[in-house]
């Protein structure tokens, strides 16, 4: 099935997101994609293209425009026994499925004393930096990510877009998935199928000795970028990209920062509250007497998220960064 | 789905008055109440009254047990029992049902244990009872939520060809929250094998149904969806059945969804911490009283001569039986394990979560050490 | 609230097809057809026609604007004008508009700035114009949920008891959220004032109404709310206008809420970004662009000489204006204030939100001193 | 209107939240009350109890049953000048309206420049503790700390509670007002109406020198008591009342930190991506080189809130507290 991926030397995450829908559906006949545009249309990012063509309508179909109805109904099909994969079309549109999410999707298993599984993976095109009027940029990952028995994962690149997706597919446990929509044309060359690390590690994606920034989805490029600009100035920045937002992976975070001392963590979504508040508060009772500066947090500002013109404003860029990480007191 | 959707052939709206097969002082009600449909043979009205004389002394037991501190919190049906057994009998061992916390005796009817199903209002665990075992969801307590798990089992069940349907409870109270109406418009859409028993007791804890709709019933809305509606008199166990019999009949066999409004009352409180009477009178619940679904169907069946003195006597030991098998089951301290809060959180395992465990495993230990 | 809520008095179903008082062909439909509506006069039949050239005239020329990159993004409502500027037109200026991103037309139509409208699908700010100078809402994206404030402010001013009344957009797909039924539901219990235009282009993005409902049209969900509900060829402005009028008016004089659903049919794309290739064929969008709306006024006018060439070259020029006009205003850059991001997230002020309004403050004036 | 009170000696909180509500109604006849059991019953609290009688079905009335509907129509309601107090039941018959909270009542102001103010509260009978069945003791704070544009607030007193709400009833930013359910009965001398510290301001509880107890709504008791332990271990403890979650008083809380150079943040609500996380990560930022040990966070587990059974083994205790602040190196 996968032919027509293996075939490509340079694949984008919405090509390697699209494969690894289209393998999984191959795979396990259980699993069933339904949402908003998910059918002929390919999804508004086009990550189910031609998926209704080759399974069917009994496999993949178009919803009524109701995401609370879509989770609930998905939960319904997973106490079934079906795997559903559903979309929520942007983060904010998965506002009106919340009370289905917290109240049902990440208690059912607790509430059932392990009885009643939900092998449900939603998918959410997340986060900004593409230029989309107001609600279509937010990110929402701290809702999900303080909601115990949900599981959050993000990829930042394509390979993991694809090994990631089917690992989530094939747990036992909701998974939200977040994908960072202005990653989705980015490229890399790999043949299809890959596994990358487990869903649930962090991975180091650059080497340092100085710095230690903690990233995911669309800030680990930024991340990547920063570092670049920081080896110009003699600073040496690690760069660790989180990939799971829950669980948390304290111990390649961990010896990262016992090997830096020191810690900056990156997200776009406002910053009080927000996830990285997680990441510095644990990182920092665990790893205190490591470190020699505070845990920064460079982050979205506490305001919503701004129209296309100002959001260059409001995005950590490297410089915002490198202007943060100077304000730690450098002994010689 | 692949399912193609046309017009529904005939739009009709429900009758104004709720129909009914036999009438409140217990004779057969003319054939122009009936809606077209006719008495259950003498042997499911048996059963139907056997279980409704049940289910009345194990709520009223449990009311007890809950006045006595044994349990937390008791939501009675006292007065609903034809409403709510007359659904569950029409359910076959194979269909799913969705119940709410109201619900209890719809549950213990499908068979299970009592015991099982008051751990949660005991306090033990949220829900004590395995879903899967009789194809009993939860008691769910956000309202109408459950609605849409069962749409989606349904649709699910349809995708493979299983000739099952579901079956789910939705309160009057629950019918103005936008679940119900994705629920009702993703069961029409998809033609899901669900059958949703609204069951209207007229009130949402002190909020009586004129504040929750201005429809003359709640089944009007049924054509708004493209799908069947009935207004059944909800205190008629032999309507009750007879119309949920033919809904989950039509379902199973691809006929698609079915909205059925049972017209009944809550006679006791919303549960034990409620005051009613903030908020109704003496006089409108002794009206309701003298409605009793019990007594309608048994001066049905005693003037029919199908109901005897033994059959009474036997199912009133039988009632007795369970009531006391109850008591005991709630007798005694619950067997809780503070551990088993970890333990099905997430079926893959987490480091966290295990230090947090440890934790309490510590605090556990050294209180039983200073003991 | 006080208001008492009897059984609604008429129970009758909308029509199965939609009224209408002008036919395709632009002839007076059969008063068969009409539903018991009249022709609105000469006048109001001609700046409904105005109002529409000027409308269209501007939609083509924002989608062209669009097309050239001035604006990020830009639904059109090309084939609409009908129900858009139909709807408006019965607004009286105290009246409250609860649009969607749809409704620019109509929007423009309340009076507000062209430009002012457009700012938001440039990007400069998500609501430039000020709700309370036109009593229009900011267009709104989160579906359906514009409709629960239309029924919040109807509700306030009938308490305040001031005859005005709110109306709200509501597109097909948007009808399959709960927000959509509880606004329905709230508006019947408190008899509020607003008019719900149920917008039926017959798509939502790439799915088709047959997907959304399976009810014969989304206007036979009014008798569930026991509210009185029409159906309307969406694409007759005369109707939309007569029925929306009457609605209106009864909603400023203490006659509850109404729901309008008119069908029509989105000519454009969703947006400039959609590719309705994928989803459906020529033929259906031609068949449809044959039914324009304002081709069909046009020719009644002409045909009951009420609209000369005179007419029709001043309306065109005007509508020319507008259109240069609106070229210009999207001309030239934004003038956007980064500071403003951080003034108007709280009326309160924030130490926290200076000190990170501080920090985008030096950034700006060391890459100012920078170059 | 407040004779009624102002003779009472000792309020509890549900009384003094309840004359706050009728005091704020007599003041201003734009306050409107609604939402589920409000009328005659008064609320399944009984916080409105008789406010129906004294200000008729105009001022206050039973809504349907619908959270969403509930907020949506508040938000219309304060656009044509009303000032609704909205009650949502428990806090997760709140997250029916999570969409509208979030992508509308904190984000309107901002939409619109300034123009379209919504002086909303939503009071939220709030966490556990009452040994409620599930679904009624959840801590929801978190979601909406997180989200820009609200303002979240706690009492923890029945002065607090009286005091806070007028304040929060005459803001002109949407306030999401949590009363800690099992405080509801809580006693306080006192005559009303009575004004205490401004809302936004948090307030020194107990002096001490050797750790900071920095807590909020029902944890404030627990530190309370905590510290009452702790005297006797010979540890002096402060304890600080934050009272306003968003926004937060580093100015307070941060003159304790440095006092003590020791803290611990306390809450409910499961620890992961909790509340305590920004107060740890905001403190460190700010008083780093004053922390001697790193800010300890006790809290809920990362679990589904317990049945009542079980409820006694999750939520933090003194005694866990001192244990967990026994795993500070304290040199001598
Ligand atoms: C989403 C949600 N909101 C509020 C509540 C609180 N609540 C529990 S029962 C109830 C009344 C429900 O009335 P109804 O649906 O008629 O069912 P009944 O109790 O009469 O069986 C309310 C408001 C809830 N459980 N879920
Ligand atoms: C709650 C919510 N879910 C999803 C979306 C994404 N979305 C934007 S427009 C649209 C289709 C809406 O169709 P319809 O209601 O018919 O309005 P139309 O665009 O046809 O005018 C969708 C799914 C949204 N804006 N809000
Ligand atoms: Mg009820
Ligand atoms: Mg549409």
């Amino acid at each position: 099935m996968t032919t027509k991926a293996a075939s490509t030397a340079s694949v984008t995450m919405t090509s390697a997101l699209n494969n690894a829908l289209r393998d999984a559906m191959a795979e396990d006949p259980s699993v069933v994609v339904f949402g908003e545009d998910v059918g002929p249309l390919g999804g508004v990012f086009r990550i189910t293209d031609g998926l209704q063509a080759e399974f069917g309508e009994e496999r993949i179909w178009d919803s009524p425009l109701a995401e609370s109805g879509i989770i609930g109904s998905a939960i319904g099909m997973a106490v079934y026994g079906l795997r559903p994969v559903v979309e929520m079309q942007f983060d904010a549109f998965s506002y009106p499925a919340f009370e289905q999410i917290v109240s049902h999707l990440a208690k059912m298993r607790n509430r059932t004393r392990g009885r009643v599984t939900l092998p449900i993976v939603i998918r959410i095109p997340c986060a900004g930096d593409i230029g989309g009027v107001e609600h279509h940029s937010d990110s929402s990952e701290a809702y999900w990510a303080h909601t115990p028995g949900l599981t959050v994962v993000t990829p930042s690149n394509p390979a993991d877009a694809y090994s990631m997706l089917r690992e989530a597919i094939r747990s036992d446990d909701p998974v939200i998935f977040m994908e960072p929509k202005s990653r989705y044309w980015s490229k890399q060359e790999m043949t299809l199928p890959i596994t990358t690390e487990p869903m649930d590690t962090a991975v180091v994606r650059r080497e340092g000795t100085d710095v230690t920034l903690i990233a995911y989805g669309p800030t680990v490029k930024t991340a990547l970028e920063t570092a670049e600009l920081a080896a110009e100035e003699g600073l040496s920045v690690e760069v660790v990209d989180l990939r799971s937002l829950s669980p948390f992976d304290d111990a390649t975070v961990g010896a990262s920062v016992r090997k830096t001392s020191r810690a900056a963590v990156l997200h776009e979504a406002a910053q009080f509250g927000g996830y990285g508040a997680e990441v510095a508060a644990r990182v920092t009772e665990r790893e205190f007497y490591h470190l020699a500066a505070p845990i920064l947090r460079i982050t979205g500002f506490d305001i919503p998220y701004p129209s296309p013109k100002l959001e260059k404003y409001y995005l950590p860029t490297p410089e915002r960064i490198l202007n943060a990480l100077n304000t730690w007191v450098w002994e010689a | 789905m692949s399912l193609k959707v046309e017009t529904p052939d005939a739009v009709t709206l429900p009758s104004a008055k709720p129909l009914r097969l036999i009438d409140d002082s217990g004779h057969a009600a003319p054939a122009a109440e009936s809606g077209g449909f006719v008495l259950p043979e003498p042997d499911a009205l048996m059963s139907l009254y056997r279980r409704m004389v049940i289910a009345r002394r194990w709520d009223v037991q449990v009311s007890a047990l809950t006045r006595q501190g044994r349990l937390a919190t008791y939501p009675s049906a006292l007065g609903q029992e034809a409403s709510e057994i007359g659904a569950t009998l029409a359910m076959e061992e194979t269909d799913w049902l969705f119940p709410t916390y109201r619900d209890s005796i719809s549950v213990m009817t499908r068979g299970v244990a009592p015991g099982e199903i008051l751990r949660a209002f005991r306090g033990d665990w949220h829900c004590a009872y395995n879903p899967h075992e009789h194809r009993t969801m939860p008691q769910s307590t956000p309202l109408a939520t459950q609605a849409l798990h069962a749409v989606g089992l349904g649709t699910a069940a349809k995708l493979r060809k299983d000739p099952i349907a579901a079956l789910t409870f939705v309160g009057d109270g629950a019918t103005s929250e936008g679940d119900t109406h994705e629920a009702f418009n993703f069961a029409g859409v998809w033609q899901a094998p669900v059958v949703f028993l609204v069951q209207n007791n007229q009130f949402a804890i002190s909020v009586p149904i004129s504040k929750q709709t201005r429809a003359r019933a709640l089944s009007d809305r049924a054509i708004g969806y493209g799908i069947p509606g009935y207004y059944v008199d909800g205190n008629d166990a032999a309507a009750v059945y007879a119309v949920v019999s033919a809904a989950m009949r039509r379902a199973r066999s691809g006929g698609g969804p079915t909205i059925v409004e049972c017209l009944t009352y809550r006679i006791e409180a919303h549960t034990n911490s409620d005051d009613p009477t903030r908020y109704r009178g003496k006089d409108e619940v002794d009206a309701w009283k003298s409605r009793d679904p019990i007594e309608r169907l048994e001066k049905y069946l005693v003037s029919e001569e199908i109901l005897g003195q033994e059959d009474r006597d036997s199912i009133a030991a039988e009632a007795e039986e369970l009531a006391s098998a109850t008591r005991d089951a709630m007798n005694g301290e619950a067997d809780v394990d503070p551990m088993e809060l970890f333990a099905h959180v997430y079926g893959a395992s987490r480091t966290s979560l295990s230090e947090q465990r440890e934790l309490l495993q510590r605090e556990l230990s050294e209180s039983e050490a200073a003991q």
